[in-house]
């Protein structure tokens, strides 16, 4: 049981996974990528919790209360913005898409190859 | 390669990356029993250090504060990048006539973004004493004007967000997390090093250069959404049948 | 602290956000001028940064934490020259870039100076910095910039194509590093690379470490582009605008490599370094393999910018197998053979952006016999095809001293004859296409070739008068002589091998980064080629001579040699052509099969 | 670990599938909007606020913003 939430990052991870590989839409695959993002920040999140432990905010807490690692949230925020900034980059290139190929699944792009 | 070839292929390459994932989490101590040290120390010195309740912001905005940087950055480019993206379709705005709503929408529309910017600025103000910050605040005070513009009001929209201005709060912003760098180094310290005084904990003036660059963030991250969403608003109403006409 | 240390990442950032800000009020002149003048600026510091760093690293704590009792409290610069030098490269690079694309896109306003400003700042941190996470920022800050300038001919299907290829796999890349990033934290608890070394040394590795680092591994192999991680790669370099292609194929792809030894040597060594034969095994061969696939494509090719793409991942795979053989020699031939290889390959492409311009086209077949309009262009051409090839003393030959040195040194003796045939094939290809175009040789039509690429849409017009030659032809030839120069250097190899051991000295350089423990100065390290890499430069030479005759003159081979060679070798050539599909989907599936298979490898091999 | 956790996870790691399967835009919106708010919840459960405001403000965001784009989308093609 407590590699539960280990566990839900790599499922997610590979849940999304499978979701890019399959999808036949731009803008599902990008939502696809973005679910698997937040794999990440489910395994660092995790990584950093301790049992019976607060928020590291010490607003009105007695001293010497335990809480939790501060460092992987910090990560964690910084992941967020990333996954923001590449739903709204492949989102901006799925408009494209659409309006110059009347299409958005990625299957049918063929302008390169071989 | 057929698709039945490329599900064929990830099925059996997905079993082993299952697999060996698990195989590494697995050597994670328990969940629940984060050993450090890390996260630790900064939890038992930044409160004294830094005079801030919440030690997130500490490490988003001085301990780790070059990450935020370049996270600003990020922002930063990936606006600049949608714009070159859609710079095609920038119709002129004076010409759109603001989209028919009825009165009682408009009001709650306005009256919502309202609350919604003092609650923006109040997240951002108390980034460094409790949850919040630059991100989270600049997001939502973005979000009160996006409010404005979904209220039907799109001409108040466009006077309240000129293009050329948001840009130079935009470069200002992440240019001015740089600058505070900068002028820690002027004076004669390491980049980013503090030079504000700290205060008293628990206070809105508290955490020295924390604060100048929590505020610097804030304007970065609402300029950048509002930059994102006028983007993409000017596209969808380019789609719109009846915008066209 | 050394002052200049942030200035490589912090100048051009701040350049390029009151570029956004003031820009717009300005004219398109005062744009290209700060954006020259900015990059000429970064370029100089990281320079200054690789003499300051000669006798040991510079370690920069941001926010002036510097670590307690051996824990890092926040980010350290970790400065060592070659690091800085590929820094100073891009620099370079970066400025060359600015001064070809002149006032080259009319329509963008400040966009594409900001985004380019921004790219160099990351691809500076990134190289410079000693700290996991803050290595992942800056990848990911390289990677929104890149997205967005490869995509900056939205008219065209085929860049879209390219940068959402690119998008999607990269970003999967980066979630494999942060994922590892993750696994590393949960042990050890740092994120500091010596401080991460130091809780991992002499632990058995375990699946924890094994599998973090096959992570790490495979997800920079996904930004350099090796295979099979390679296919977004051909796709987004031939969709791209020259001036952006120049910094992706001459630097980017290599930074990815830099990244692991920078990640192997301080962090991983202490715990991997029982089975590093294996390791190297694994990290020599995949080089091999994509040095091969590389060359083989390219030699396939008819588009210049894909052929020119093809070419950066067969050296991608060249500098992969030469920083697998994990020595310090290996490490200093890698990194001065991309620096040297780099320019060359970036006066190529500007080469090819010049023959656009002037003849209206990027195709080899089209171009047949058409060089006489840009002499500079077809010059270049044909030097490059030369250096690429293996042109001793000249160009990478110094870096190719080291690799062909190293190869020996740990019994791999085997791996410069494999890496000569690499460089023959993609050397002949260059000058097949040079012969084509300027001395009109070859026939009109290849059915080999891969289909014509699409009309020429993909290079913005600017009206001939606008851009005066020398700002179109400076750059390239400018590089060319960089290239041709750099090898001329007194005693580089030689010092380029100590500053490589003392990133390999994982005691002494925890000691310098956690303790400010300057280690002692090292004399030059004298390596004593022989003969031999003159040998295979020379031989590699004429295999490219004779790939590029092969080329042109295919037809006129004796028609029984014809229908032998087309039995056995056209099902390859059509499974190869077909694997590159273009299809996002298929890509993302090589690359979950990808990092099963290395990672089942480096499991089975790292035990 | 507490029975909230283990319950959180669970509705986290179905709302992950259940946004990959869903493949028409409009439910797509949908479905992924209500992931984020499970996220937001679960990110609570592990002591994180900082970290659940930020996916809250871009859960009630961002994907709102594809929403749109998807439907205008859809609705020209």
């Amino acid at each position: 049981m407590s590699y539960l939430p280990y566990a839900l990052a790599v499922w997610i991870f590979v849940v999304g996974l499978y979701g890019v590989v399959t999808s036949r839409n731009l803008i599902h695959l990008a939502v696809c990528l973005s679910v698997m993002q937040s794999s990440t920040y489910v395994l660092l999140l995790s990584i950093g919790y301790l049992n019976g432990a607060t928020a590291p905010i010490f607003a009105d807490v007695p001293k010497g209360t335990r809480a939790v690692d501060p460092v992987v949230q910090a990560l964690a925020l910084t992941d967020v913005v990333v996954s923001v900034t590449v739903l709204a980059l492949l989102l901006a290139l799925a408009i494209q898409v659409q309006k110059r190929t009347e299409t958005l699944d990625p299957d049918e792009l063929r302008a390169m190859r071989g | 390669m057929s698709r039945g070839l490329r599900l064929g292929l990830f099925a059996v390459s997905a079993a082993g990356l299952t697999a060996l994932l698990l195989w590494g989490v697995a050597g994670l101590p328990d969940f629940g029993h984060y050993r450090g040290p890390y996260g630790f120390v900064l939890n038992a010195s930044a409160p004294g250090e830094r005079h801030v309740t919440n030690v997130v912001a500490a490490v988003v905005f001085d301990y780790r504060g070059f990450d935020t940087l370049g996270e600003e950055f990020i922002l930063f480019a990936s606006v600049m990048g949608v714009a070159l993206l859609l710079r095609d379709v920038r119709d002129d705005p004076g010409r759109r006539d603001d989209a028919m709503r009825s009165d009682a929408v408009r009001m709650v529309g306005l009256g919502f973004a309202a609350v919604l910017l003092v609650t923006g600025l109040y997240v951002v103000a108390h980034g460094y004493l409790t949850p919040g910050g630059g991100f989270q605040g600049g997001v939502v005070v973005a979000s009160a004007f996006i409010l404005v513009y979904l209220a039907g009001e799109y001409r108040a929209y466009r006077r309240l967000t000129p293009t050329a201005a948001v840009d130079v709060f935009e470069g200002s912003g992440a240019g001015g997390y740089a600058v505070i760098g900068v002028v820690s180094l002027l004076l004669g310290s390491a980049f980013l090093h503090n030079f504000g005084p700290l205060g008293t904990s628990g206070t809105l003036a508290s955490g020295g250069s924390i604060a100048f660059l929590n505020v610097a963030s804030a304007l970065e991250v609402s300029a950048a959404f509002m930059l994102l969403f006028t983007e993409f608003l000017e596209e969808l109403s380019a789609l719109r049948p009846e915008a066209r006409s | 602290m050394d002052v200049l240390v942030p200035l490589p990442v912090v100048i051009p950032l701040i350049a390029a956000a009151a570029l956004t800000a003031a820009g717009q009020f300005l004219g398109r002149r005062f744009d290209d001028t700060v954006g020259i003048g900015t990059a000429a600026a970064t370029a100089v510091v990281s320079t200054m940064l690789v003499v300051r760093s000669l006798d040991h690293d510079l370690v920069y704590w941001f926010g002036g934490w510097t670590p307690r009792h051996g824990i890092a409290l926040g980010i350290a610069f970790d400065v060592e020259p070659l690091g800085a030098a590929l820094a100073a490269f891009a620099g370079v690079v970066t400025t060359a870039s600015f001064v070809f694309a002149w006032r080259y896109f009319d329509e963008v306003g400040t966009l594409f100076h900001v985004l380019m400003l921004i790219f160099l700042g990351a691809m500076s941190g990134f190289a410079l910095s000693g700290d996991l996470f803050n290595m992942f920022v800056f990848f990911e800050l390289m990677s929104v910039c890149a997205f967005a300038l490869v995509a900056y001919q939205v008219e065209a299907a085929a860049p879209l194509q390219g940068a959402i290829n690119f998008a999607v796999t990269n970003t999967i890349g980066a979630l494999l590093v942060l994922t590892g990033i993750g696994l590393v934290y949960g042990r050890t608890g740092a994120l500091n690379l010596a401080q991460i070394g130091r809780a991992l040394e002499g632990q058995k590795p375990d699946g924890l470490v094994l599998v973090a680092f096959a992570l790490l591994l495979c997800g920079f192999l996904v930004k350099a582009g090796a295979v099979p991680f390679h296919f977004w790669l051909s796709d987004a370099y031939a969709a791209a605008p020259v001036p952006v292609c120049v910094l992706l194929s001459a630097i980017m792809s290599d930074l990815g490599l830099h990244a692991l030894a920078r990640i192997y040597w301080p962090a991983f060594s202490g715990t991997l370094g029982g089975s590093a034969g294996s390791l190297r095994a694994l990290l020599v061969g995949l080089g091999v393999l994509t040095a091969l696939v590389g060359a083989a494509m390219a030699f396939l090719q008819r588009d210049l910018k894909r052929l020119l793409a093809f070419v950066t991942i067969s050296h991608v795979g060249v500098f992969l197998a030469a920083i697998g053989l994990l020595t310090p020699r290996g490490l200093a031939g890698s990194t001065l053979y991309v620096i040297t290889d780099g320019l060359v390959k970036a006066a190529l492409f500007l080469a090819v952006g010049i023959l656009i311009h002037r003849a209206g086209s990027g195709d080899e077949l089209r171009l047949r016999g058409l060089g006489g309009r840009a002499p500079v262009a077809s010059i270049v051409l044909f030097a490059g095809g030369l250096l690429v090839a293996g042109l001793p003393p000249l160009g990478s030959f110094v870096g190719w001293t080291l690799v062909v040195r190293s190869s020996v040194d740990v019994g791999y003796g085997w791996l410069p004859p494999v890496l000569a045939l690499a460089a023959a094939v993609t050397g002949g290809t260059l000058l097949r296409a040079a012969a084509r175009i300027v001395l009109g040789w070859g026939d009109e039509e290849d059915p080999l070739l891969s289909h014509e690429p699409p009309a020429e849409e993909e290079e913005p017009q600017v009206p001939k008068s606008r851009l005066s030659p020398p700002l179109l032809f400076g750059p390239a030839l400018a590089l060319i002589v960089a290239a041709i120069g750099v090898g001329f250097t007194p005693g580089l190899g030689d010092r380029a091998t100590r500053w490589a051991e003392r990133l390999e000295d994982r005691p002494a350089h925890a000691a310098e980064v956690l303790a400010g423990k300057l280690p002692p100065a090292l004399p030059p390290a004298p390596v004593h080629p022989g003969v031999a890499p003159y040998v295979y430069s020379l031989a590699s030479l004429a295999g490219a001579v004779a790939f590029a005759l092969f080329g042109l003159y295919r037809r006129r081979l004796p028609h029984l040699v014809r229908a032998w060679a087309g039995r056995v070798l056209e099902p390859p050539v059509t499974v190869l052509k077909a694997l590159h599909s273009g299809v996002v989907g298929d890509y993302v599936a090589w690359l979950t099969f990808g990092v099963a298979a290395l990672g089942g490898l480096v499991a089975l091999l790292g035990r | 670990m507490i029975p909230l956790q283990a319950t959180v996870i669970g509705l986290v790691a179905v709302g992950a599938l259940a946004v990959v399967l869903t493949r028409d835009l409009i439910r797509l919106a949908m479905a992924s909007s209500l992931y984020a708010l499970l996220l937001v919840v679960l990110f609570l459960v592990l002591q994180a606020p900082d970290v659940a405001l930020s996916e809250l403000v871009v859960g009630a965001v961002g994907f709102p913003l594809a929403i749109v784009v998807a439907i205008s989308l859809e609705r020209k093609g």
